[in-house]
């Protein structure tokens, strides 16, 4: 036991990171008038990234960070444990959660009513401790509970969208994702009874002795399905398009980038850091059946988007393609493959976030997003679609957007593996993204502008803001790559390392 | 033959935790009425509990409570993850009655093929 | 509004023994079976059974719907409050034994206010969901 | 195991039968019974909360929300060949990663002798409280039960704002 010693408030920043979310929450459930509440959700939201890039910085120089809670030594208490690979995702998620906030004033005003926005703001912010929860802890069970604070929020938040259908949307991923949470409880149940420990470094010791039995391996099956349901990897996607489609513009945007995100982390953290990858790629045939489902996810997904005429819906569903590529590089199970999965996980979360956004203020001049009523938007709104247009070029995959830096790493990779015929679907799959995001640039553009969409004004500054520097940041880390694929490239040397040493 | 008798013995309750599973999972899947549905989560999540008690049990234990006449206790760690795990279950039924209720209130009914009918989805 | 008399009179006789004994089971938790969760649904149930036999009126007279409403929030509070303490005394999140100077001291005093936060927030989420689901069927 | 066989019985109730206000009643036995269970397998706790939550609260929310719905069962309209496909793969993927399960009550598992049984030494001298299910509960896993409360606290609030009635009719309804 220790006590005392603790005095330093940098010691203390792994705690703050999820404990000052949930408190500015609870607070915003109590005060519940919506000016004050959106000003304690700013302040706690800019807080985060502050907090989560000291993180980074103290792991990348010091190695991983632990933190003990209530002072018990793991494995009897429950650890915080940050290294490399959480790090960068504690960064990404704070820093989205950040960006979105001062976005959310005009839009939440607009589309929820009156009485309900304190505490969607309260929502937000369980939803944002959620994720970092989950992110950053180094206990099996743990990061369940804190999955399910933010499954929980994220339901709520998807069915405060306008229409009926985002009810319906939100019970199917209630049924769903609570399916998913459970299989990875029985998951972990299993992996408990076997080693007795819930700790992710213990376990990662005791599970050698165990490694070639039977329940360890269905429960690397049961976290598997568990993790994919909650990440929608192609078929377990059905809950994604509706609820995207669904929610308010805010909570899409925040969703879309960052909650898909970590449950592809707890998969990492499963396969690389307990299992090894030695046994998941090597001894079981994880890596055909990840490759054939993230190929599936990237082509099928695609060509259904091509066919959508809610622009909403067509993104969610280029969503689950993007998922795809980001599974791909786990399968490809390869430093430089992995490397591509991580950055692409990065990439995907500013361009997605970009594109909902400039949707959001679409939505709140014209009050829809199908793709009819948005012709010739892009001479009105020229800003945003312009927003919309880099964003949407990065998607694709054009040199100097990051889409390139993270599909430049999957091909590498495939190439290395002596796979030329995955390159090139790679490659082939992008020209589906020119199709469904060409075409809405044409109608956008190319098209005189009609209804509602005549009398359209550009959106206000403090939504033009922070859609502008996600889809500007996709320019500049596509042109230097440098800094992230440099930390994510150290994050898959860190998975492959493990976490024994 | 009586060794596969010990067999079904030492793994009846699993066997049957499995079969609680499975069922609550199938309402889950296979049924169109939103209530019944969360009836259905709720008896496979329920069923995951038994998954983390019974191998906590020893036999000839007693309860975690520690007390000078007893030496053998069971294990109380799977009972606190089972606590939590029960609250998050109802905590989670909670939420979805209440979706249920609003959804009967914008489309008459709770059946998810009537719901698709009225163009719950697209 | 028809009730059977002997149900009200037996209701208003159960209810002081409810309440007890939901505080019963906050605070012998540490010795038997129970806790603040548990206590807390008691003494929800015991609202909810009020609620039942008078009339949901009178239940939000004797506690209205904004006090349930800041019930739920105030139990996180107070459970994240004595985190934020044990933080500020030097130890970590959480961390009771620094609560006094006494290790154990501090443990209990940790625990009982942590449950009692528990208790708070499941009575006032139980009381409020019943009001909402009933109010809502008017 | 009687009992065990019991939940089995209640379940194809659940199952078979339309009328949903006999199958909230019949989940409500379930829940009973299940707490029995966790009696035998001396889980006291546990059995406690069970029966409160599964056959108490669950059981009025149900009861609560089939008030504001239908209480009939609308006949499927599809016969449920990939569910039980489904469900059968869930099952035998269980029965498969359960055969060699240490067997049943025995001491020296790795889930008794890690880390649960270090719980029962170091409760009374660390904590000074001897139901060890409490002090792991509110000290030794604190953080995990602080979520617990989060999680109450999320469906408490999240089912307030969705049964809030709109002050201005401008979205919803």
């Amino acid at each position: 036991m220790s006590g005392g010693q603790m005095t330093s408030l940098a010691d203390q920043l792994p705690a703050l990171q999820v404990a000052l979310p949930l408190a500015g929450a609870a607070l915003c459930a109590l005060i519940d008038r919506r000016y004050v509440c959106w000003a304690i959700s700013t302040l706690v939201s800019f807080a985060m990234p502050v907090i989560a890039v000291s993180l980074l910085l103290q792991v990348l120089h010091g190695g991983p960070v632990s933190y003990a809670f209530g002072g018990w030594e793991p494995p009897y208490g429950i650890e915080y444990r940050i290294d490399v690979v959480n790090g960068f995702l504690l960064v990404l998620i704070s820093v989205m959660g950040a960006i979105i906030m001062p976005y959310a004033r005009a839009s939440v005003a607009a589309e929820i009513p009156e009485n309900k926005q304190a505490w969607f703001y309260c929502m937000y912010q369980l939803c944002l401790a959620g994720l970092l929860g989950m992110a950053i802890t180094g206990d099996a069970f743990n990061a369940f509970v804190f999955m399910e604070v933010s499954s929980l929020s994220m339901y709520v938040l998807i069915a405060m969208g306008s229409d009926r259908r985002a009810l319906v949307a939100a019970y199917q991923y209630l049924i769903l994702g609570t399916i998913g949470a459970t299989m990875y409880v029985i998951g972990v149940g299993l992996l408990f009874a076997m080693t007795g420990t819930l700790n992710f470094v213990d376990m990662a010791e005791r599970i050698v002795a165990v490694e070639q039995t039977r329940s360890v391996m269905a429960a690397l099956a049961f976290i598997t399905v568990g993790m994919c349901l909650k990440l929608a990897l192609f078929p377990l996607h059905v809950w994604l398009p509706n609820a995207y489609t669904g929610a308010p513009s805010v909570a899409t945007a925040f969703i879309a980038s960052t909650a898909t995100k970590v449950a592809v982390y707890l998969l990492l953290r499963y396969y690389f850091s307990i299992y090894g990858a030695k046994f998941v790629f090597g001894d079981l045939p994880v890596t055909p059946i990840l490759l054939v489902l993230s190929l599936a996810a990237m082509f099928a997904a695609s060509t259904v988007a091509i066919f959508q005429d809610n622009v909403k819906r067509m993104l969610a569903y280029s969503s689950v393609a993007q998922i795809g590529y980001i599974t791909l590089g786990i399968a490809l199970a390869t430093p430089i493959g992995l490397t591509g999965g991580i950055v692409h996980l990065f990439n995907h979360a500013l361009m997605k976030g970009a594109l909902f956004l400039a949707l959001g203020c679409v939505a709140l001049r014209i009050g829809n997003c199908r793709i009819d009523t948005m012709a010739g938007i892009g001479r009105r709104m020229p800003l945003t679609m312009g927003a919309f247009v880099v964003a949407g070029l990065s998607l694709i995959g054009v040199p100097g957007t990051v889409g390139f830096v993270s599909k430049w790493y999957l091909a590498l990779a495939s190439i290395e593996n002596g796979w030329w015929w995955l390159a090139f679907l790679i490659v082939a799959s992008s020209l589906l993204a020119v199709v469904y995001i060409g075409r809405v640039i044409e109608i956008a553009w190319f098209r005189a502008p009609t209804g509602a969409t005549a009398e359209a004004t550009e959106a206000p500054l403090s939504m033009l803001i922070p859609t502008w520097l996600l889809a500007a940041a996709c320019i500049a880390f596509g042109l230097d790559a440098e800094l992230t694929a440099g930390v994510a490239a150290r994050a898959a040397d860190a998975l492959f390392a493990g976490l024994v040493q | 033959m009586s060794e596969y008798l010990s067999e079904v013995v030492d793994h009846y309750n699993q066997w049957i935790t499995i079969f609680l599973m499975v069922a609550g999972l199938y309402v889950v899947v296979a049924r169109g009425n939103m209530v019944k549905k969360l009836v259905g989560l709720s008896i496979f999540q329920t069923s995951v509990y038994l998954l983390y008690i019974s191998p906590g049990k020893i036999l000839g234990g007693t309860p975690p409570i520690l007390a000078d006449d007893f030496a053998v206790y069971s294990n109380p760690l799977p009972h606190v993850l089972i606590l939590t795990a029960i609250v998050v279950g109802v905590a989670t039924l909670a939420l979805g009655l209440g979706l249920v209720v609003r959804i009967n209130e914008a489309y008459g009914t709770v059946e998810e093929d009537e719901i698709f009918d009225k163009g719950g989805s697209e | 509004m028809r009730l059977d008399v002997v149900l009200r009179v037996v209701t208003k006789l159960l209810l002081p023994f409810m309440v007890v004994f939901g505080f019963y089971v906050q605070f012998h938790g540490e010795i038997s079976p129970g806790g603040g969760f548990q206590a807390g649904v008691i003494i929800g149930a015991a609202v909810i059974l009020y609620a039942i036999m008078f009339g949901l009126d009178r239940a939000m007279r004797v506690l209205s719907v904004s006090v349930v409403e800041k019930m739920i929030s105030l139990g996180v509070l107070l459970y994240l409050g004595t985190g934020f303490v044990g933080m500020l005394k030097g130890g970590e999140f959480l961390n009771y034994s620094v609560l006094e100077h006494d290790p154990i001291g501090g443990q209990h005093l940790g625990i009982t206010l942590i449950e009692l936060g528990v208790l708070v927030t499941v009575a006032g989420t139980m009381i409020a969901i019943f009001y909402a689901f009933a109010g809502r069927g008017r | 195991m009687v009992l065990l066989t019991m939940m089995a019985a209640v379940v194809i109730g659940v199952v078979r039968l339309r009328n949903l206000f006999a199958v909230v009643i019949l989940s409500s036995i379930y829940s009973f019974l299940m707490a029995s269970v966790l009696i035998v397998l001396d889980a006291v706790d546990v059995a406690m909360t069970e029966a409160a939550v599964g056959a108490g609260v669950s059981t009025v929310l149900m009861l609560a929300a089939l008030y504001l719905t239908k209480s009939e069962e609308a006949a499927p309209r599809h016969t449920p060949l990939l569910p039980m496909f489904v469900a059968v793969v869930i099952g035998a993927a269980l029965v498969y990663g359960t055969i060699d399960m240490p067997p049943f009550g025995s001491p020296d598992t790795p889930m008794n002798t890690h880390v649960g049984s270090g719980y029962l030494d170091r409760s009374i001298p660390e904590t000074g409280v001897p139901n060890v299910v409490s002090s792991v509960l509110a000290s030794y896993r604190g953080f995990d039960t602080l979520g617990e409360t989060v999680v109450v606290f999320t469906a408490g609030i999240g089912v307030l704002l969705l049964l809030r009635r709109n002050r201005r009719g401008k979205t919803g309804e």
